[in-house]
């Protein structure tokens, strides 16, 4: 029996596994890897893309996929920064401005996805376009301003920790008590397990998806938040590598393309692997178009891996 | 309308030599220098990658080692990719960013620590940098403007071809052509489009222009040799020879020469990779540098006018034999050009 | 017979099946004349050439693209417009402008868009590699080397022969359209009339009663990869004769306006749906799109936004509603 | 007779090209067991998913308790206490079983999952239905017959009043049957209603008190079962009277087609060894899960074996694959046709010819002409009921489908045919003409094995019987001597195996 349960959690068992083998493997070879600072350079490397990654590892969870992601961050790190203009005091407004316009968006997708029934990668691609679209008409080059006091956000340290690490932390925690501790979390993956047979015992399906896509829309808004307070400025081209980059270390983690199986506890090694592979070649010194060539490799590697376990 | 003069100084950025001490970053050599860039992705930032490497190879008495790295065109990567050179130690940091706002945060905490940066191609918004190696865009958006302008003799339509959506240099280019512009009350601007700059795009922009207003448009401003080279072609194909600008990438400057367009182009030159390894060399020998370090560039036309003139004739810089993709005006020995 | 009649009841369906049917062709036909309303511009014979001239590469990297959706289970092919930009460096490197030179390292491009294609193929249905996975992984390892191989500038000249069939006509047509209409007439030919198209839709349909039926569902999938391997390829040729520079990014951003293409054009995801005219239709109001935006002088940023808008709208013309 | 608790009026239901359900009045009282019967596509199930609030009706009203009550979506069937039992297989594979059968309404614990909470009422319920099977489980890894005793245990735990089950019985048989029965009685005891679909007339009489009759999505009559027999019964679904008998046996010419030699499946420990011949009808008889899909799936190659060799017509394999079963002349019709049978997305035409494809192409191109007239043919033969040939699949009804399916394997004219579950989920019409079918195709020399969980099935049909238990021959009786206690008993391994004549050699 209880071998059992562990043969279900091997994928995820095994993303560990690398990320400890190349954790420790890294640190022997490189003496700078294991220093306090380059340590804390990875983990406010890792928040980024941790908190997009939370609300993709959603999305995808029920079957779905959400392309949008990008732009949003785009377009709540231009409007943080071009609204704010430095002002501290207008700091709060502006933030719950920008994440309610997120839930808009994740709104729309949903919304549109559950009405029309068109596949989620064409709706999202579709209002990738319209966000990023409109986040260039809104600013055509990176602009605007953070007050001092909104740094803090992306460089502020609390004790040995950076801060943001508890951002990032928050954000994964509170996805996994969702994902495992909620009905909601349960809906999520009965949806995408199954979806028609989630809607006849009387799950609310349609309400589920939309609220995942204002999940990871709102992500994306923490995520714009992040960037705006680690660049201090918006560019309308910062989020445009998450569209694809998100999608990478759920799967990594092993959360299938078809929904229903998987989840944050291997997204979020997932995430870790990624920043230390993309870290340690720079420690290496690896030539960048090798490094596209390992980044290819891994994402093909990795998940070659594990769909060949079933 | 009468032709309006201009001096050549007026174009030039005139706070260019301020001097700076730097006895404060003075160290011994052998140097380990860090060099963050923006990415590799076109063969501009290409050439300006290996100009760097190049001049730090000619100094290798002095350079122990140069570590570069490429952070794909995504400002977060580079934020990363800056703190890990840091990471490993470097003496000097060479930082040409991605977006001048993002890497700002990063590059002040750096200089605050005490490691000096100098700043290639595009700065950080903050003036928290020790030297800036650059050529300026709103020059060469000037120059191109008065160019075209006075081609025109003051009068006529012109459409503009800009850069990227969203990235700096292309509004920066902009800016400084509109301040031309404006000064010339009967040009009129038809229509702006970016083009990405990409040479696919400039030609299917410049083609659905021509058939917009055909034989309206006289001229023709490209804040690039690569949409230009696209440009071109869709103007040859229409038969419509206008004045067109653009830069000394090689495909442009050789299809000029081809179709024998009245034509501009003035170099965003590669070769201030070079110079920025050299300022940073004076940097960590304690010898003063300027502030901001303007590379000279070089002005080609075909067809000059009262206040920009050739400063060699166009077929000396077109090189058929040459790949399309060559930026002309570099420095690199024959070894380091991309074969 | 009796069972004919007594099955044909209700014809109230008829009509809304038929509009899902055509309706990509009505609203191609809807926005053809709105444009040339809005646009004097746009009905001059030369604009419809150049819009012509740039759907043609588009259009054949989507025929590929139409065969790998069709093959189902989440199948698309992202490395397309990847392998279009190294076969304009590869030309261009190795003809240096000969026209003498052209057929043989057309050739090679082929091989190499067919052995992507192989390894899409293998990856996908022997490693079970979820194509998104699969073909982002292998776009990514192709611009490496394709940098690699350039070191950042490309070099090289395209043979006039290939500058030709870019942006030349015969007579009234551009031939790129012209070998644009060929590749999706024989498309339609395999899909339609030939034992590997019957035998794809059912692997994209079904892929278990495909296999019961003795069909060799990894080598329908492989072959499908290696199709669009092999569009991707004509199509980098098609549109590097067209631009005429080697540019390193020849074709970027067509991986996903060819699936916006195919989509919109009524093939599924779930495969085993759909097929090449209806995509053709949708490159075609893609690029309608992005000519009436510069004809109306619209800034070019809203082109992504009426792409966006456009791409949602015709999609959801083939979706039924699930449960209402 | 009691005042009706539940009241259907008028209810019309179209989908496209078929009137699933016409102006249809259902009503029943609490405290019975109402059957509802009827051919394939008649519309039982469609009613009932009205009743369920999966669709919504096209016209007409229901009530309930006297109130006239709208239902918007299953949830809202719920909340009126309407629970169901659907067709289909309705459980989601990756969640554990407690989370299936509490789905949608999870109890809480300050507004979280009480999970132990969960597990223990899961299996409180799956104890009263007599099953064991452990709530934390993946409903994947569950045979076919757990996963139905699990919608069962699903359907109870809403404690609703009004219980649906869409032919419950069609993959439980044995034991688990007679739970589910133990259920429905007491169930009915305590008040409450229950819908029962099923094609087995024989549990119709067994447990139900009226029976409501549907034809062509039109309602034919509601009677009480008292005032009618199974002859009445059948007259009134197929609209004529039906010998219900089994067409006499009557072989081919008999010869060895399939010999498995120490074949052991992947799923099983024991090997296998049994030999399948021309001209006749092997029943292969079992329990749920006693490795009988496992063995037709490994003789058609769709599943690797783990040892021995399967000759076929003299030549020997280790390695089989459907390509090279086809090829040597072997039909599978499997027992899910959804999953694995059909491609719902496609017209019949395209359905029929699957896998005779290859054999009527020329160059690359398949002949139009043959294969609509092969087709045609079919349509013709089989009473195969759509409006055109190029009618997606998915249109048509379950009977129809799977008389489709028997087509495209008879149109490969096969040597040897295999039928898992042939008659699952079939109408008393349909049924006989398949019974027909098979006799003629094994009069005419094709070999037909034939599995089914219905013992009348196996004895009024088969020359030969082979009764499997865990994954082994538990031993082969011939029909005329066999009886379905004997069978049992060898099916739930309670005789020892008999080595009868046919087997091994
Ligand atoms: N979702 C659907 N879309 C289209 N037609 C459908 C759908 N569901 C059922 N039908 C059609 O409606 C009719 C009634 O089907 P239904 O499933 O109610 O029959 P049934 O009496 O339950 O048959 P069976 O005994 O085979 O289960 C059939 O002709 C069927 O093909
Ligand atoms: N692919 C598989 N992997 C693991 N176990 C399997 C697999 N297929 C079947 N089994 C198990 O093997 C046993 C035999 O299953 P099989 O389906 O062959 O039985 P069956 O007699 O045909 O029953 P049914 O009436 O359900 O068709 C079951 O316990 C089943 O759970
Ligand atoms: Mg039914
Ligand atoms: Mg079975």
């Amino acid at each position: 029996m209880m071998f059992k349960r562990w043969k279900e959690h091997w994928p995820t068992i095994v993303v560990f596994i690398v990320l400890v083998v190349l954790f420790v493997g890294t640190s022997f070879v490189s003496e700078v890897f294991f220093t306090g600072r380059n340590l804390k350079n990875l983990l406010r490397q890792a928040a980024a893309l941790g908190i997009v990654s939370t609300g993709q590892t959603f999305a995808i969870l029920i079957g779905g996929i959400d392309l949008s992601i990008g732009s949003v961050v785009s377009l709540t790190s231009c409007l943080t920064t071009g609204i704010l203009e430095g002002q501290g005091h207008l700091l709060i407004p502006v933030i719950c401005l920008v994440i309610a316009i997120a839930v808009l968006i994740g709104f729309l997708n949903g919304f549109m996805i559950t009405r029309t029934g068109v596949h989620p990668l064409i709706v999202t691609l579709g209002m990738m376009s319209i966000v990023q679209g409109a986040v260039l008409v809104y600013t055509k080059a990176p602009a605007g301003s953070i007050p001092e006091s909104f740094m803090f956000l992306a460089w502020g340290e609390v004790g040995f920790l950076p801060f943001p690490v508890f951002y990032f932390a928050a954000v994964a925690f509170l996805g996994i008590f969702v994902l495992h501790r909620t009905a909601f979390g349960r809906y999520v993956y009965a949806t995408g397990g199954n979806e028609e047979v989630a809607r006849l015992s009387g799950v609310k399906t349609n309400r589920v998806k939309i609220v995942v896509y204002i999940i990871s829309a709102f992500t994306a808004a923490l995520t714009g938040l992040f960037l705006a307070s680690r660049m201090g400025m918006g560019d309308p081209l910062a989020g445009e590598r998450y569209m694809l980059d998100s999608i990478v270390p759920v799967l990594i983690g092993g959360t299938s393309l078809t929904g229903g199986k998987g989840g944050l506890v291997g997204t979020l090694p997932g995430v870790f692997i990624i920043t230390i592979l993309s870290n340690a070649m720079n420690l290496f010194g690896v030539s960048s178009y090798w490094q596209w060539i390992v980044q290819g490799a891994i994402i093909i590697l990795a998940v070659a891996f594990y769909w060949k376990q079933k | 309308a009468e032709e309006r003069q201009f001096s050549r100084s007026y174009l030039w950025d005139s706070n260019a030599v301020v001097m700076q001490d730097m006895t404060k970053y003075k160290k011994n050599p052998p140097y380990t220098i860090g060099f963050s860039n923006a990415s590799i992705s076109n063969s501009w930032r290409v050439f300006m990658d290996r100009e760097v490497r190049a001049e730090a190879e000619k100094h290798k008495d002095l350079i122990k080692t140069l570590y570069v790295t490429d952070a794909q065109d995504k400002p977060d990567k580079q934020i990363g990719d800056t703190e890990d050179l840091v990471a490993k130690g470097c003496d000097l940091i060479i930082l040409s960013a991605a977006t001048m706002a993002a890497l700002d945060p990063i590059a002040t905490r750096i200089h605050k620590q005490g490691i000096p940066i100098v700043c290639l191609d595009r700065r950080v918004k903050s003036d928290n940098f020790t030297s800036f190696v650059t050529a300026s865009n709103f020059t060469q958006g000037r120059m191109m403007m008065l160019w075209l302008c006075q081609m025109l003799k003051g009068k006529g339509n012109i459409v503009m071809l800009p850069g990227m959506a969203g990235a700096g240099p292309a509004e920066e280019r902009i800016i400084g052509a509109k301040e031309i512009l404006s000064q010339f009350p009967d040009v009129k601007v038809l229509d702006m489009q970016y083009t990405s700059w990409s040479p696919s795009e400039g030609k299917r922009i410049m083609a659905a222009m021509i058939q917009s207003f055909g034989n309206k448009i006289e001229g023709v401003w490209c804040d690039s040799g690569l949409q230009g080279s696209g440009a071109i072609e869709a103007l040859q194909e229409a038969g419509l020879k206008v004045p067109i600008t653009g830069e000394d990438l090689n495909a442009y400057l050789t299809r000029v020469q081809k179709y024998e367009f009245p034509a501009m182009s003035i170099g965003f030159p590669v070769k201030m990779g070079a110079e920025a390894v050299r300022t940073s060399l004076k940097v960590l020998q304690g010898i003063p540098v300027p502030f901001i370090v303007n590379v000279t560039r070089k002005v080609l036309t075909t067809v000059d006018t009262a206040d920009v003139k050739s400063d060699q004739p166009w077929d000396t810089m077109a090189h058929p034999e040459w790949p399309g993709d060559w930026w002309i005006d570099n420095t690199l020995p024959q070894n380091w050009l991309p074969k | 017979m009796e069972a004919y009649t007594a099955w044909t009841g209700s014809r109230r369906f008829a009509f809304k099946s038929t509009f899902e049917k055509y309706g990509i062709y009505i609203f191609l036909i809807i926005l053809f004349i709105f444009a040339s309303f809005v646009s004097p511009a746009f009905l001059q014979p030369q604009n419809l050439k150049d819009v012509l001239h740039q759907a043609a590469a588009l259009g054949i990297v989507a025929i590929g693209q139409t065969f790998v959706i069709l093959g189902g289970r989440g199948g698309l092919d992202l490395s397309v417009a990847s392998v279009m930009a190294t076969v304009a460096v590869i030309i261009a490197k190795n003809t240096g402008g000969q026209n003498e030179l052209l057929l043989p390292v057309a050739l090679v491009c082929v091989l190499f868009g067919l052995l992507v294609g192989l390894a899409n193929g293998l990856l996908v249905t022997k490693r079970k590699v979820p194509p998104f996975m699969a073909t982002l992984g292998m776009m990514i390892i192709i611009e490496g080397f394709r940098f690699i191989y350039t070191k950042g500038a490309p070099k090289g000249d395209f043979p006039p022969i290939l500058r030709f069939l870019g942006r030349g006509d015969l007579g009234p047509i551009p031939v790129s359209v012209l070998s644009l209409a060929a590749l999706t007439a024989i498309a339609v030919i395999i899909l339609r009339k030939t034992l590997f198209g019957r035998q794809l839709y059912a692997v994209g349909g079904n892929i278990h009663t495909a296999y019961l039926s003795g069909y060799n569902a990894d080598v329908i999938l492989t072959i499908t990869y290696m199709a669009s391997g092999l569009t991707a390829v004509i199509a980098g040729m098609y549109l590097a004769g067209w631009i005429g520079i080697a540019d390193n990014w020849v074709g970027k951003g067509y991986e996903l306006d060819s699936i916006a293409a195919v989509v919109m054009g009524g093939t599924s995801f779930e495969g085993g749906q759909g097929g090449v005219l209806g995509t053709i239709a949708g490159v075609l109001i893609i690029m309608m799109i992005y000519n009436l935006i510069l004809l109306l002088h619209l800034p070019i940023q809203v082109q992504y936004i009426v792409k966006g808008a456009v791409i949602i709208l015709a999609a959801s013309f083939y979706v039924r509603r699930s449960s209402t | 007779m009691a005042q009706a608790i539940l009241e259907m009026k008028s209810i019309t239901k179209n989908f496209p090209g078929v009137r699933a359900v016409d102006k249809v009045d259902f009503s029943c009282v609490s405290g019975e067991v109402h059957a509802l019967v009827g051919e394939n596509g008649a519309g039982k199930s469609t009613l009932m998913k009205i009743l369920a609030g999966a669709y919504p009706q096209d016209e007409g009203s229901i009530r309930l308790k006297n109130r006239q009550i709208h239902m918007a979506s299953p949830h809202d069937a719920q909340r009126h206490g309407i629970s169901i039992i659907y067709q289909e297989f309705n459980l989601i594979p990756d969640l554990t079983v407690a989370d299936n059968v509490f789905l949608g309404r999870e109890p809480k614990k300050h507004g979280l999952i009480d999970k132990r909470r969960i597990s223990q009422l899961t299996e409180k319920l799956l104890s009263q239905l007599d099953v064991k099977i452990d709530p934390y489980e993946r409903a994947r890894n569950l045979s076919v017959a757990e996963q139905q005793m699990v919608e069962v245990a699903k359907a109870l735990s809403l404690n609703a009043d009004i219980i649906i089950m869409d032919e419950p019985s069609a993959v439980v048989s044995g034991k688990e049957l007679d739970a589910l029965f133990g259920i429905i009685r007491s169930l009915k005891q305590a008040g409450k209603l229950i819908i029962y679909i099923s094609h087995r007339l024989a549990e119709i009489f067994e447990i139900a008190d009226r029976v409501t009759v549907l034809k062509d999505g039109r309602l034919v009559d509601t009677i009480e079962i008292a005032n009618v027999d199974k002859q009445a019964l059948i007259r009134m679904m197929v609209g004529r009277s039906l010998d219900e008998t089994f067409p006499p046996k009557k072989r081919g010419p008999v010869e060895e087609i399939v010999v498995l030699k120490n074949v052991r499946l992947t799923t099983h420990r024991e090997p296998l060894n049994l030999t399948i011949r021309s001209g006749e009808i092997l029943g292969v008889a079992g329990l749920v899960g006693s490795g009988r899909t496992a063995l037709a799936r490994a003789i058609f190659g769709a599943d690797p074996i783990e040892e021995g060799e399967i000759v076929i017509q003299g030549e020997s394999f280790s390695r089989l694959t459907p390509r090279i079963a086809i090829s040597e002349g072997i039909g599978f019709v499997t027992e899910d046709r959804k999953k694995e049978g059909v491609v719902h997305c496609l017209p019949v035409k395209n359905n029929l010819t699957f896998p005779i494809l290859n054999r009527i192409h020329k160059l690359f191109f398949v002949k139009d002409d043959e294969e609509k007239a092969i087709c045609a043919r079919c349509i013709e033969q089989f009473n195969i009921r759509t409006p055109t040939l190029d009618q997606l699949i998915r249109y048509l009804s379950g009977g129809n489908q799977q008389k489709v399916i028997i087509a495209k394997w008879i149109n490969a004219q096969p040597r040897l045919i295999i039928m898992d579950e042939p008659t699952r989920g079939i109408d008393v019409g349909a049924k006989a003409e398949i019974y027909n079918l098979m006799r003629r195709l094994a009069t005419e020399g094709t070999g037909i094995m034939m599995i089914s969980s219905e013992l009348p099935e196996i004895i009024g049909l088969s020359d030969r019987i082979l009764v499997m238990h865990q994954g082994r021959v538990a031993g082969e009786l011939s029909p005329q001597d066999a009886t379905e206690e004997e069978i049992l008993s060898l099916a739930t391994g309670q005789t020892k195996p008999i080595h009868a004549s046919g087997a091994g050699q």
